[in-house]
């Protein structure tokens, strides 16, 4: 996998989040402050502007991380800046699985979320485990991320009857029951654009 | 452009364009660096003091921006709106108010403001050797502090902290004193506040939440988020009880406690509606035998344009009072100087 | 009971509720007199001041209540909302104010303020022989002067001129001269206002007027009346231009002239938005060779929950810019005290 | 004419403005300020509170307009007060139409309106002239009532084409065209009552 997949999947997730804005902020505005859009796609704008071509595929999603630390902002910039970031790290050196995990285990890291916590987590968690189980079975790489896309839709969907234990939806209690996590929307535009930059 | 009621020009340029004003109309106390969107005090860092700073989402105005000056911030950083600020911002901030003293972070408890500031210490402390202490205020009685959530919001007692730690700071004490008076002032104080309306993130373009005209939220945050519950509009007496009881019954205040008494407006009610308020809340206060040391009243730690209020209490022994009252110069709050 | 969105108890009751929540809030600094609904400077009359009073509808807030202490007023008359007080409060406040130095009535040119305060004053020098003389503020360029209309109104350079002429009157200076003062802050300054919604006054219970999403009032005074042009919302940038461009070429204000650029929020508005508002106009200014010797922003001359702003500029020399920088305590308006 | 008309009169104007609160308001919020209605029904509440029953017709209404200016407040306060207190200090002694004319000089006086500045002189003006025309020709008193309460009500009713030149209303300039002007409504109940409690 080189570098020049991972930069059409930092712009294809950079231009899905832009046509998805309004809906983010939507979700956002039911259970949070209604800014996750915005903040999601500030940042992946700044990604995008940043982009050097001249790196390998591991400088580039880690600085496609500190893109997104520098300039989201909230919860959202740190947790994907981080998941980018671990991932970048790694990436040139293990196989793509191991560097999602890595990405993951940061995410955890950062913000003690566990599942059904009703937040990111949720998406990204059994999207890393069905890319892991492809792998583990020998699937091509677009079976795999059509399996990681497919778990982080299910994960995302299955956020909307949770009461959120963790972030801003959390100080909402039960009125939480009934809407879909944001930032495990963003999650499934993730793995969609990545399905879709193989 | 233009979609809602607002005083702005391009959504994405508010926070930019209120800092620009801010340092038009302050120049005497503040320096604003717009790149960075850090407004410091002018005359920043002061030798020998300890450097306060804060930060966080924008639209809570006269937080923290205007909280910054002689005997309170060093520099607050802003987010957009709503939004924490980045952990570059609060590492450019601290490495510029340290004079070898420390710097304390006095940080709301939200998932995002945490993360960017313990990134933003862990990167200052490595780079700069910089001593960085932290403070994270949550005295938000409506939301529990339980495993279930991400803990009580820190509200109106961050505006009372970063008054009298500010005062102490500028008194020349050593960081850890400061940082421990900081957390004293938290432990001390609980809140709970109230939302007529919702507000509108300017890059939203609509009202976060609808409430109908007989309808307020209770056991809001400062974010436009949803409340804890939807009640039936009730007045202001009924208000002042729904705010008081689980604040005073929190610590619990007790009959014979002395309190700085904060009444908060939200950034759309007038001040005449905080006076009904405030005048409510005293009685409240003086029946449970509670005495008023102090008393704020106005718009101080809002949520853009939202109609309601917050009642904070913090319990002031007199060593919190003398701060309390020490001279302080910033756009929002300024006495004695 | 309730059926808007404020914070009150009964409509009725607002006035002295807000009253007893002042003197609740504020007894280091006023006494209220709740059966005259009269807010005074705890410590007036003081012997050989001058007295200054003001007065008028209540709606206002922090104006004029919230004005009165060291350095501002020593009485303030307040009415019901938007109603202006009666002669009997006027007459009672000059009275408990006059050390024998005389006293100065501060009326907005608005009809019923000027017959009540008329009326009081004539009552006043038969009664005790007070020597009451008075000043009208009239500067709100939305209105033309003429025999078509009730003249200007009074509007931000009210806040001005209280603190200046308060200045002039703490320092014992003679009521001619006091008098005197106010008239030349007067007619050195003017303001304009605009409103992105309208105010609801409490016993009324309904918007005085109804505004569409894309639409703003031009041109209003403070009291919810209709301003003198419907326009279609536009950017800040553009109603900074509508409210400083008549304001600027009124008196006129010229190349090299410097002033004090005062941005008020009208009751709803937040401050994030008043300094996106500061920004411009500070441009403009800068743009016509006018100098910001001193600003104000914020919310100080208020129509209840109204959102918009309004523009005020007053040609300073150094005698306003030294009285403007003297010592003040009040609850709305506080510096080197 | 005796004191106990005049106690009804004020009575009845009380009643009659209690009953058209939100009316008066509603006219004074197109033109104005919204409390005209508010502030006319707190007056005269407190008018029929004071109502001495053992005084002259005289100070019944002179003391009406002095509870008058010192309770409404505002522009209608000192002008219906005034009216009052003018026409109670002569009313004993002068004959009913020299009473209210003198009352009318009062609101003059006070406000320097002239006709058709848009304002309560509108109405009150030729109400008072009605009265004095009926009392010229010998029309009896019910007869000078019904002519002065029309009278009133056309004056009222020709407010609405005019441009405002007096007290707030002026502040809209040509806006305040086709909006009838609330003090000259409060005059078309001032003289409403007093015909019926003839
Ligand atoms: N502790 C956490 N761990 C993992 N994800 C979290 C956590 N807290 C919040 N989130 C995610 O962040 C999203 C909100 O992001 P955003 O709206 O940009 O930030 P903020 O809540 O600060 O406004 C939530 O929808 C949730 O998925
Ligand atoms: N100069 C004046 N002369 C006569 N009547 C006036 C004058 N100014 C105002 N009015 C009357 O007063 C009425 C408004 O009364 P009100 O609403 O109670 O007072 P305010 O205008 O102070 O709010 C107007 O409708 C008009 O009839
Ligand atoms: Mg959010
Ligand atoms: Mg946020
Ligand atoms: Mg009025
Ligand atoms: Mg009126």
């Amino acid at each position: 996998m080189n570098a020049a997949l991972f930069d059409a999947w930092l712009r294809s997730f950079a231009r899905l989040v832009a046509e998805h804005e309004d809906e983010l902020t939507r979700l956002d505005s039911a259970i949070g402050d209604a800014d996750h859009g915005a903040n999601m796609n500030r940042g992946l704008a700044a990604v995008v502007g940043a982009i050097d071509p001249n790196v390998a595929a591991g400088p580039l999603l880690a600085n496609a991380g500190m893109t997104l630390i520098s300039t989201v902002g909230g919860a959202a910039g740190p947790l994907f800046g981080t998941f980018f970031l671990r991932m970048g790290n790694v990436l040139d050196d293990v196989p793509f699985a191991t560097a999602l995990r890595a990405g993951l285990d940061g995410v955890v890291q950062r913000g003690k979320a566990e599942a059904n916590d009703k937040t990111m987590y949720d998406a990204l968690a059994p999207a890393v485990e069905a890319v892991e189980k492809a792998a583990a079975d020998g699937l091509s790489l677009p079976d795999a991320l059509a399996a990681a896309s497919a778990a982080a839709d299910e994960g995302c969907a299955a956020t909307i009857p949770l009461v959120a234990r963790k972030g801003r939806a959390s100080y909402l209690g039960e009125r939480s029951v009934g809407h879909q996590d944001p930032g495990a929307t963003t999650v499934t535009l993730l793995f969609r654009s990545l399905r879709s930059s193989c | 452009m233009v979609g809602m009621k607002k005083l702005i020009n391009d959504p994405a340029d508010v926070v930019s364009e209120a800092l620009r004003g801010m340092a038009a109309a302050h120049p005497d106390r503040l320096r604003v660096d717009l790149e960075n969107r850090i407004v410091y005090r002018k005359d920043a860092p002061r030798p020998g003091k300890v450097g306060l700073i804060s930060g966080g989402g924008s639209g809570h105005e006269p937080m923290h921006g205007g909280f910054v000056g002689v005997g309170m911030l060093d520099a607050a950083c802003a987010g957009e709106v709503f939004t924490s600020p980045v952990p570059d911002q609060m590492m450019a901030a601290t490495k510029a108010v340290d004079s070898g003293a420390g710097v304390l972070h006095i940080v709301k408890n939200y998932t995002g403001d945490v993360m960017n500031f313990e990134m933003a210490a862990e990167l200052a402390a490595a780079d700069a050797g910089t001593e960085v202490l932290s403070v994270v205020t949550n005295d938000d009685v409506a939301v529990q502090d339980s495993l279930y959530t991400a803990g009580r919001r820190g509200v109106g007692v961050t505006v009372l902290l970063e008054k009298i730690v500010g005062a102490a700071a500028e008194e020349g004490r050593p960081l850890q004193e400061v940082a421990d008076l900081a957390k004293r002032v938290n432990d001390n104080g609980r809140s709970m506040g109230m939302a007529l309306t919702s507000c509108t993130v300017p890059a939203a373009g609509k009202p976060t939440f609808d409430l109908a005209e007989n309808e307020m939220e209770v056991g809001i945050g400062i974010h436009g988020e949803p409340g804890r519950q939807r009640l039936p509009l009730a007045p202001a007496r009924e208000i002042a009880e729904l705010l008081v009881d689980p604040v005073v019954s929190d610590l619990p205040y007790q009959q014979g406690d002395s309190v700085i008494a904060f009444v908060n407006g939200m950034g759309g009610t007038p001040l005449i509606e905080l006076y009904v308020m405030y005048n409510e809340v005293a009685q409240l206060l003086d029946r449970a035998g509670i005495t008023v040391a102090r008393s704020l009243v106005g718009n101080y730690i809002t949520s853009l344009e939202m109609a309601g209020c917050s009642v904070t209490l913090l319990k002031a022994d007199d060593e919190l009072v003398r701060l309390w009252d020490a001279p302080v110069n910033t756009p929002g709050l300024r006495w004695g100087a």
